[in-house]
């Protein structure tokens, strides 16, 4: 699905990877772990095609970043869920519309009433605070609707940047196993987190890959996780 | 897409693009009362310049072209000399029309000054020929000449040099007129696009998330050009429609051969300010698609 | 803090307060052309009705208040008829002066229709009398009497009749300059306030990051009302500046009897369009400060 | 310091909690926790007066929000450090302008070259992003950064909402230390938190309280924690 070869990145020179080759193949979990700061985000950005790599190569569906215009990456996004590190909504706009907005700019319409959103959100616990806006919602409730929103359209590709900063322990377990549950479907799941826990926990339910970005490169992280 | 689907898109209601923009609640505003407010004044503008055109063209028709002869002469040689003057101007190129004035128009001419009741026929005032100029004109020069030759008592007399300030002033007050309408113009175009270009500033947020979640750049754009256009269409029609409302309620004094006493439209010309709004879309479509092309072109 | 003290403190560089609120970008563009487009245009209007009130007010004393007793008897009886009528005007009240004019005036009056070579002395014409009315005027009708018995071939002739039309269109085209000064400050005024809006409702964020690590609001507004009266300022002292550079380098004929053609500041005027940036920053600073008033009226 | 009494919220006529006592004395230390939503941030915001209680009062510095105006309630806030959850700053400014804004808007001047910054900004590990916009930071230099200026002023109050939500376990361990020493030196802290990890850490250091909501009451937490 998604593919780095020897990929790099660098914000105005200073490198903070590179030589990274990734496959995110069809079906595959991964986690990604490292320090604050270390380039996890940054990793997540080329994934979807928000930065591209200022060395080598990332192709997004076989199709490399570097030669894809603006509306074949849009096309691609479509494919792609994101739960943003600092979840963004449009704050004019109810949770639930928010949360099936991927459905709206698909222009598959507006499907406020449609029972697979309703079950989403009933899923994630938002049941009572569907027709709240974002600014009355509490930061672990909007993490929630943004793992909502990066689901909603049944993507290919499933990024998630620290999806469980600011919730409890039995809510990340919960949403932990919303994302397991896609993942047997056939979905491809990349998490970003340092909870170490999380990832324990998700290594008893599922085959997944832990990787780590350390000393600007990214390796498969040893059996202690 | 091409410019003029994107143009017609606008006039197409598209409830959900338009509920995922937010409302740009005073940018939106401002275009309105922007686009209002100027189109009034175009419109005075307009009326203005249409005025002074109308007087520039009939005083330059009336006037400029209009010369007289005068004769003066001892009393028994006044017809001799004015017939003469005649012939010669009737063979003059450039001379469209000659008339000698009859006594009862020359009484006319000199009664503000002195009354009805002057026995023109029996003083001995000059004679007047009343000559009519063709639009190429004659040469004022050679018919001073053979003037002299065959009626010494002839005089030539230009009236334009009376009457050139008056046309020169309405012309001026005309260019002003259309000068200011450009100003308007320019100012409103700017002031559009610098309006959309605060929206669109102001919600880069909503963009990036809507580019995020794989938006195209032709849907965004679209809800924005949207409303940028019919705002300052919907405003510049207020504006020109009150603005001919006061026009049409203006007192009209009835000679607008008088500066100004007729500032307003004449018949087909009501429907010249109706142009207004329709330039004002059309402004604020270019304005606000560039200001979204270049808003967009900065997100990946 | 009081008004004064708000108002002066705009004057009063404040670099930290200018680094903590965010460069207000288009708003803040907007604000500095709307500004100078607006003065640009008033200097313009303000022009037209100064022009038009010179011509006005020169028509006014020249003509409104001059009027002509003609004097037309057998050439036997003109000098004691004019003389009767003298006296009678110069006892009536409400006639500042009187005075006969002399045959070259008469003769300068004639010579645009006759030539210059009219034997006034000689002919039958009637005899002309200046009357310059006082403010208050005199009573025409009782006038007419009194001449009617005293001199007979007295005919009072009130010129105000032929020249009103064209006072009345002076007044006009100055009461259509001052409508418009007050229509584009009016616009003005809302234009500023909007954009102000824009960049508070824009800024919202910083502003809440201000409050909640316990910026005043005396503080937060500083900052915004500062930058758009000193752009709103600076707009229109450019704008002002260009408009009047404009009107200086009009091609001025000489003759501002006729309408328009100085359309132009005289002497003391020239310092007129400098008010207008004054009220500019004016109508910034009261506007911006009820907009950042009310915007954080909003915030806890 | 700062105290509640029978102090209540609702949004909009949905309590959240009722009938809440604390007194946040000089000096103490108390953690914050409960299940995601409960109205954790609520009950914080009433601590600096972004909201005022529903029922009942709460105090600040001795004088009832109440009865403050809007001089006096800025005037509070200077004596108040917080964490917000969404870490918010001026996204014009670089980071040590931005940390020292407290500073700036106290009127004491842009300290941008004052070693206390330095020291701070060093504490917290930004010493290299000092110059960075805040867009450009990661999820956990925000969220360091935001430590760092809710404690610049040396205020008596540190409010801190959820302030470990985005850093892996060392450094959470590093800003816990940072308000252990600021306890110390005689803060009063108040951290909202739904890290059981990070409070089982901190009371081997320190003598706090752990608050938590749970059926709209503030609950002393047992000794399970
Ligand atoms: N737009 C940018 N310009 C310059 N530097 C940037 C930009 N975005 C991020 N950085 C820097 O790049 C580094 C990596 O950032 P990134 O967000 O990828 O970290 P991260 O691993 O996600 O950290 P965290 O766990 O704190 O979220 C950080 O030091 C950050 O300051
Ligand atoms: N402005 C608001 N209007 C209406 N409801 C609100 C508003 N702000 C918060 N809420 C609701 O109040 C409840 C408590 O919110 P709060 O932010 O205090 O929770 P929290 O305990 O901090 O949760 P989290 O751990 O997820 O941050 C939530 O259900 C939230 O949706
Ligand atoms: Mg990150
Ligand atoms: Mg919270």
């Amino acid at each position: 699905m998604i593919e780095f070869k020897s990929a790099g990145y660098s914000y105005g020179g200073k490198a903070l990877f590179g030589g990274v080759d990734l496959d995110l193949a069809s079906g595959s979990f991964h986690f990604l772990t490292g320090p604050s700061g270390v380039g996890k985000s940054t990793l997540l950005k080329l994934c979807y095609g928000e930065l591209r790599p200022t060395e080598g190569n990332v192709t997004l569906f076989g199709k490399d970043l570097h030669h894809m215009d603006r509306d074949e990456l849009a096309a691609a996004r479509r494919r792609i869920g994101v739960v943003h590190q600092d979840c963004q909504f449009l704050d004019h706009l109810p949770l639930d519309e928010n949360i099936g907005l991927p459905l709206a700019v698909a222009e598959r319409g507006v499907l406020k009433d449609e029972s697979n959103l309703k079950e989403l959100i009933a899923w994630v616990g938002l049941s009572q605070r569907a027709n709240a806006l974002p600014p009355e919602l509490s930061g672990g409730e909007r993490q929630r609707a943004a793992l909502a929103r990066a689901v909603i359209m049944s993507p290919d590709v499933i990024l998630a940047d620290e999806p469980t900063g600011n919730v409890d322990w039995e809510m990340s377990q919960r949403l932990l196993r919303l994302l397991v549950e896609l993942n047997r479907m056939g979905k491809t799941i990349l998490v970003a987190t340092h909870d170490l826990q999380l990832i324990r926990a998700a290594k008893t339910q599922v085959q997944a890959r832990v990787l780590r970005i350390s000393d600007r490169q990214l390796q498969l992280a040893g059996a202690d996780l | 897409m091409s410019v003029a689907a994107d143009f017609i898109a606008v006039f197409i209601r598209d409830a959900q693009s338009d509920r995922v923009v937010p409302p740009t609640g005073y940018t939106a505003t401002l275009t309105l009362f922007t686009a209002g407010a100027m189109a009034f004044l175009a419109v005075f503008a307009l009326a203005l310049s249409l005025a002074s055109g109308r007087l520039a063209d009939r005083w330059g028709e009336d006037l400029a072209k209009s010369v007289t002869v005068r004769i003066s002469a001892p009393l028994d040689q006044v017809a001799a000399q004015t017939a003469a003057a005649v012939r010669v101007l009737e063979t003059t190129a450039g001379i469209a029309s000659v008339r000698v004035l009859t006594s009862a128009e020359q009484q006319a001419l000199l009664s503000p000054w002195f009354g009805p009741d002057v026995p023109i026929d029996d003083l001995p005032i000059p004679k007047l020929i009343e000559v009519i100029e063709t639009d190429d004109g004659f040469d004022a020069t050679g018919l001073r000449l053979r003037l002299q030759t065959e009626a010494p008592g002839a005089v030539l007399d230009d009236h334009t040099r009376w009457r050139k300030p008056l046309t020169v002033a309405a012309g001026r007050l005309r260019s002003l007129g259309w000068t200011s309408i450009l100003i308007i113009g320019a100012a409103t175009a700017a002031m559009i696009t610098l309006a959309a270009n605060a929206a669109l500033a102001a919600n880069l947020q909503v963009i990036r998330v809507l580019r995020l979640i794989g938006a195209t750049d032709g849907y965004i754009a679209r809800a924005f050009i949207r409303r940028f256009t019919l705002r300052a269409l919907g405003g510049a029609l207020i504006g020109a429609t009150i603005g001919m409302l006061a026009i049409w309620l203006l007192p009209e004094a009835g000679d607008d051969r008088i500066f100004l006493t007729g500032l307003g439209f004449r018949q087909s010309q009501w429907f010249l300010p109706l142009i207004i709004p329709v330039l004002a879309a059309v402004v604020a479509f270019f304005a606000t698609r560039a200001a979204a092309t270049r808003a967009l072109g900065r997100l990946s």
